[in-house]
């Protein structure tokens, strides 16, 4: 039955993680919302203000992390339940594949965007 | 001879409406879960605009927050990310054990929950569209 | 065909030892059930497992305590095996991994039990055969031994010789539930039977609905003899409205009863001045019906068993079970409140003639478990007694099947061993009914075993065409009919009259029986075939009890006669024999052995 | 007691039977005991203060009329402390013998009976009749396949169960001659609930990640496994081996914390709870391994 008996069990380490990130993002994404729905008006969000938040370099690597964590979260999320629809085979590889690019892109993308936020680039 | 009747998956799925508190949990964090990684794609997408000049970001953020039906969707987001969010810790309790017994109860409060933090933030957010 | 060294029929705690052992001695064994192993009846014992296993206690007090409960009716040997060997076969247990109950310093607890001189009834909880059940099911699993299960054996493949003694069995026809299939299983060294109780004799039983006695009733005719059938232990303590089991458990912890004047009249009444509740179950299932008839039952129905003076948490901790299921099946809740109970049909003593091997007087055709008498029991069974019974002579006999043993067996079976002729003034003919008779075949007689197989399974292929093809009477009508008949006038108390009306009832269901029929005309999981060919093993049962009943005129263990209000050592320290040759029937008696390897039991008064 | 009377009458009908041929006298019981039969049956409807309407689902791949699945519906008297089960029975004795289910036991220790009950599975020998919605809807267990009327295919249930190698099998036994392992009684506490299991298979029929992959063990073989993880008497090492089996492919990480096999366990086994526990197991393991 058992497929594989390797002592790095991946989906003990994805389970894991996904518990893992899930604790920060209750942080992240409460103190996300609260801030630029409730503290600043999201009618009122200009490049300034972004800009004025990003040029600090803790809450800039707080977004960046915020990112690749919720990144992670959501599509291993999404990995999982495709798998538990008994996704399997090359199909699952496939799937595997374009979810990790989807991410990988994701998160770049969003870097990208971060780092002219901050007026880096 | 002996050969049986296999209800098949759609006829099983067919009973949700037996389904009992954990599976609602379920469906609802499932759907909020996707809805929240659209989301983020969505969002970076936005944001991207902030790549191209400053000024087309700021006007296109304003631009949206302009549309009444963006501030309701914004209200929508809002709750399923605090269903998510609460729930989501119900569910980190449960990977540790704690409070099994009223799973069922922790699901009703965080739909309630989820409700009122909604209902609350209207104000909030429709504040300057109408 | 199927081929296997050893076929085991039911897979109970009896089958399971059975085949466990054969298969350690190298057997190729294949178990052949009814039910799926789990679903055995083994499961819904409660109480407890005897053994003595404290360095106080010694395995001749347990035999010395088994003789006395049996009213000095057991046969020596088989208790004196039984309770040297019950300390192994539970410590085996232990080691299979079951769950039993702990001291503080994680030895297994043992708790006193009705009619034991010592605390040796080892349990795990208040769910011991369900624990039992499983641990030997897992073991069996883990052996890779092969299960059948959902097939029904039908019928034995036995010789035809015209003396049982000669005859030898040669395997089994098993219909295959799911498909209506019929197959011959050929089995080289031997058949066990282990087929369990038979309360559905009973319309108020403490017995699952699959206890039909089908080994008692094929081994009969194909010729074993049943022994000592009119002893039907009735418990005390069982819910009135379903039949229930309230283990024996709750008054081995403390629990009292009380009739509806609030007196705890076991004492009061002077039934069991010493014992009281814990007297064994004869004494205070009679005790019970006394006060019910003399008008002081509740409801004129039951009497209460209170255990709310044990507290809530000893009561959780070691009778949990006993909560729920008074709980679900009788809406009671044993913590606020006395539990309703009455006495309901719960042990067979009697059963196929075996010796303290499991054989029965057919060559290769063995008999374990309730189904069996090894006369371990006698007349009377004591509580937790029956649990090690299927451990110890499942093994013997599956040692024995596989050619491990080399020893001689002292019990003599069969008709060599007759001591005298029985017979009673019988209101109307027993045995087969005279018409050629195609929905209840016997043996088939041919040269080769594969012949005698053959032809038994076109035997039963027939019976089983008749019944699907003709029209006539449901079944369960005339089970109904039995059920009735037993628990009106065979029940804890017998009088002469009743017994006779019960054997007319039972003869009328045998002539009905003739016309029944299945009208379900599925090859498909065909229950209805099933529940008819079960129903004319009750209708067999059912006059072995009854015969046996009219036949002895005493008071002794279970079996209570009005008329006979003592136990007359001088003329009945014997078994009765009712056996079954061709549709005709023989009752005869065979001496009680009481000479056992360390003392010979000397019959005392048996007071508790 | 009644017994005179009924002596009477016997006398009767035999002394008048007498002279009739033995078929002639069998079709003539039969026909009374058809009467009698009626009769009674029509008293107990009267008798009864209320009846019960049971839709039962019947298929049958043999019977041209049952091979497209139905419900049919049965009129059942109701007595006190009776069960769905005791109604089942009824009906096919009373009026339809081809009603097909497993009981064997009546009181919830053999596993036999688990139904589709009122949309919940339950055990049928369980459930008493006034604690649900009438009429009663009974149908075979969900997710699995169907044999024959409320009968399904337990063959795969078995499998599941017998994967996770549920036996015991310690590392090593006391030398002493009859002498027994030790226990703690809080060890055997703890594993006491999970010892519970009748292999009803109501939870694995509840659970929609079983519906869905047919290879995930389910709640009731993870249960198992758990039973014997958790058990002191085993070594470390079984014990490890028994975390990898659970920790494969379709084993606990599955699990979606649905709770509705503890929902229906009807040993009250809290499922989810050992189901989450093993998880935790096997996360702490294989950060040892780290
Ligand atoms: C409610 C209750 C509580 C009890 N409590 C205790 C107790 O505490 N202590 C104690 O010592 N004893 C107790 N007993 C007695 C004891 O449990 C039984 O005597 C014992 O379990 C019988 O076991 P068995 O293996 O002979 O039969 P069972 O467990 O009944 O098994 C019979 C097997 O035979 C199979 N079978 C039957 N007919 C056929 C057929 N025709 N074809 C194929 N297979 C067939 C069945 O499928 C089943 O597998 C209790 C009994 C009851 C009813
Ligand atoms: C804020 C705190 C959050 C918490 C506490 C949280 C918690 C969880 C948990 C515990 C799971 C696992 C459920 C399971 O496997 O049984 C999960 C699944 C998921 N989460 Fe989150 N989450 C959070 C935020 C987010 C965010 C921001 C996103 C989007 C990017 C997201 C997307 C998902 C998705 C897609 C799933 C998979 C749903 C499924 O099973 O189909 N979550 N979440
Ligand atoms: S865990 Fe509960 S529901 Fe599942 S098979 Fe066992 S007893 Fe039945
Ligand atoms: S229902 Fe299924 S998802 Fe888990 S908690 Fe039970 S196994
Ligand atoms: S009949 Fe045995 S569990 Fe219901």
């Amino acid at each position: 039955m058992a497929e594989h008996y390797s002592s790095f069990q991946r989906g003990t380490w994805r389970w894991l993680f996904q518990r893992l990130t899930a604790v920060f993002l209750v942080g992240a994404l409460g103190f996300h919302f609260v801030l630029l729905h409730f503290v600043n008006h999201a009618a009122e969000i200009s490049f300034m203000g972004t800009q004025a938040r990003m040029d600090q370099i803790g809450y800039f690597s707080l977004m960046v992390v915020f990112l690749v964590t919720a990144a992670f979260h959501g599509i291993n999320g999404v990995y999982n339940a495709l798998i538990n629809q008994g996704l399997k085979g090359t199909q699952r590889r496939v799937v595997a594949g374009v979810l990790t690019l989807a991410g990988v892109l994701l998160v770049g993308q969003g870097t990208y965007v971060a780092l002219h936020m901050n007026g880096f680039l | 001879m002996s050969s049986s009747y296999d209800r098949g998956t759609v006829e099983s799925f067919g009973r949700w409406q037996e389904f009992s508190a954990g599976m609602w949990a379920w469906v609802l964090h499932k759907f909020t879960g996707w809805i929240l990684i659209g989301y983020l794609f969505t969002h970076i997408a936005v944001l991207s605009t902030a790549t191209q000049s400053p000024e087309m970001y700021t006007d296109t953020l304003q631009g949206l927050e302009e549309l009444v039906i963006v501030r309701f969707l914004e209200i929508g987001l809002l709750a399923v990310a605090v269903f998510h969010i609460l729930n989501g810790v119900r569910l980190l309790m449960v990977d540790l054990g704690i409070g099994l017994g009223s799973q069922d109860k922790s699901f009703y409060a965080s739909l309630v929950l989820t409700a009122v933090i909604a209902l609350a933030s209207i104000p909030t957010f429709l504040g300057g569209v109408f | 065909m199927h081929e296997h060294d050893v076929i085991v029929v039911g897979a109970g705690g009896a089958g399971l030892r059975a085949a466990i052992e054969a298969h350690e001695e190298g057997a190729d064994v294949a178990l052949v059930t009814k039910l799926h192993p789990v679903r055995s009846h083994t499961g819904a014992a409660e109480g407890g497992i005897n053994a003595a296993l404290h360095p106080e206690d010694s395995w001749d007090l347990h035999a010395y305590d088994t003789m006395k409960g049996s009213d000095y009716l057991g046969d020596a040997p088989a208790i004196d095996a039984f309770a040297q060997e019950a300390p192994d076969e539970v410590i085996q247990l232990e080691h299979w991994g079951m769950p039993f109950s702990r001291e503080e310093d994680g030895t297994v607890s043992q708790r006193p039990f009705g009619g034991l001189s010592h605390p040796r009834t080892t349990y795990a909880g208040a769910e011991t055969g369900h624990h039992l059940l499983h641990t030997m099911y897992e073991q069996v699993v883990k052996r890779g031994i092969e299960v059948y299960d959902e097939w029904y054996v039908s019928q034995l493949a036995v010789t035809e010789e015209d003396d049982p003694d000669e005859r030898t069995c040669y395997g089994a026809v098993a219909y295959e539930i799911a498909t209506g299939e019929i197959h011959g299983f050929y089995a080289r060294d031997g058949v066990i039977l282990a087929t369990g109780g038979l309360g559905e004799v009973f319309d108020h039983t403490t017995n699952a609905i699959a206890c039909t006695g089908d080994g008692q009733a094929m081994a009969y005719r194909a010729g074993a003899p049943m022994e000592d059938m009119e002893f039907v232990q009735f418990h005390p303590t069982t819910l009135p409205s379903t039949g229930v089991l309230i283990s024996e458990g709750v008054r081995g912890e403390g629990g009292i009863l009380y009739n509806d004047e609030e007196e705890r009249f076991m004492f009061e009444h002077g039934y069991a001045n010493n014992e009281g509740e814990l007297a064994s179950r004869d004494v205070v299932s009679r005790a019970e019906l006394t006060q019910i008839n003399e008008g002081k039952g509740i409801e004129d129905e039951y009497v209460h068993l209170d255990m709310r003076h044990l507290g809530e948490e000893r009561i959780l901790d070691r009778l949990e079970n006993i909560l729920h299921l008074a709980e679900d099946f009788e809406g009671v809740d044993g913590l606020d409140e006395p539990m309703p109970v009455k006495p309901g049909q719960h042990y067979q003593m009697g059963g196929i003639e075996v010796d303290e091997y499991g054989q029965t007087c057919i060559d290769g055709l063995y008999a374990v478990g309730e189904c069996a008498c090894y006369s371990l029991h006698g007349s009377n069974r004591l509580g937790g007694n029956a649990l090690p019974e299927l451990m110890v002579f499942g093994s013997r006999a599956g040692r024995h099947v596989a050619g491990a043993v080399g020893e001689e067996p002292e019990i003599p079976t069969g008709p060599g061993a007759k001591s005298e002729n029985g017979s009673i003034d019988a209101p109307v003919n027993l045995g087969g009914v005279a018409d050629p008779d195609p929905v209840a075949t016997d043996g088939g007689e041919l040269a080769t075993p594969q012949d005698v197989l053959e032809a038994t399974v076109e035997a039963e292929r027939e019976r089983v065409e008749t019944l699907l093809e003709r029209d006539g009477i449901n079944h369960a009508d005339v089970r109904e009919k039995v059920q009735k008949t037993m628990t009106e006038n065979v029940n804890v108390f017998r009088e002469e009259s009743n017994l006779k009306q019960a054997l007319k009832d039972i003869r009328e269901a045998r002539e009905l029986y003739q016309e029944v029929a299945v009208r379900d005309p599925s090859r498909t999981y065909n229950t209805d075939i099933l529940h008819t060919i079960e129903t004319r093993n009750v209708i067999d049962c059912a006059e072995a009890i009854t015969v046996g009943a009219l036949a002895r005129e005493e008071f002794r263990g279970a079996h209570w006669r009005m008329k006979h209000q003592e136990r007359k050592d001088d003329e009945w320290l014997k078994h009765t024999m009712y056996a079954w040759n061709d549709g005709k029937t023989d009752l005869y008696y065979k001496p009680v052995i009481l000479e056992g390897e360390e003392q010979t039991y000397e019959p005392k008064e048996r007071s508790y | 007691m009644s017994t005179q009377v009924t002596e009477q009458t016997e006398t009767e009908t035999e002394e008048q039977t007498e002279e009739q041929s033995p078929g002639e006298r069998r079709r003539e019981k039969k026909e009374q005991l058809q009467r009698e039969r009626e009769q009674e049956k029509s008293d107990l409807l009267d008798e009864a203060e209320e009846t019960v309407e049971l839709k039962i689902f019947r298929y049958d791949p043999e019977v041209p009329e049952k091979e497209e699945p139905r419900f049919d519906s049965f009129e059942v008297p109701f007595f006190e402390g009776m069960t769905v089960l005791d109604a089942l029975i009824y009906a096919r004795d009373t009026y339809d013998s081809s009603l097909t289910f497993r009981h064997s036991c009546r009181q919830a220790v053999c596993g036999s009976d688990a139904l589709f009950i009122n949309g919940k599975q339950r055990l049928g020998c369980k459930t008493q009749m006034v604690d649900l919605e009438w009429p009663i809807r009974i149908e075979p267990l969900p997710h699995q396949e169907v044999v024959k009327d409320l009968v399904v295919d337990m063959e795969h249930f078995y499998e599941q169960m017998h994967a996770v190698e549920p036996y015991f099998d310690p590392d090593e036994l006391p030398d002493g001659e009859r002498e027994e392992q030790r226990q703690t009684p809080e060890n055997r506490e703890k594993v006491k609930l999970s010892t519970r299991c009748i292999w009803c298979g109501a939870c694995m029929s509840s659970c929609n990640v079983a519906a869905g992959d047919n290879q995930y063990l389910g709640p009731a073989a993870i249960n198992k496994a758990y039973r014997f993880a958790m058990d002191e008497r085993e070594g470390t090492d079984r014990k490890e081996d028994r975390l990898r089996i659970i920790e494969q492919e379709h084993g606990v990480w599955r699990c979606q914390t649905q709770f509705s096999c503890t929902e229906v366990c009807p040993k009250d086994i809290p499922l989810t709870e050992h189901i989450q526990e093993l998880k935790r197991e096997a996360v702490k393991s294989n950060l040892k391994f780290w």
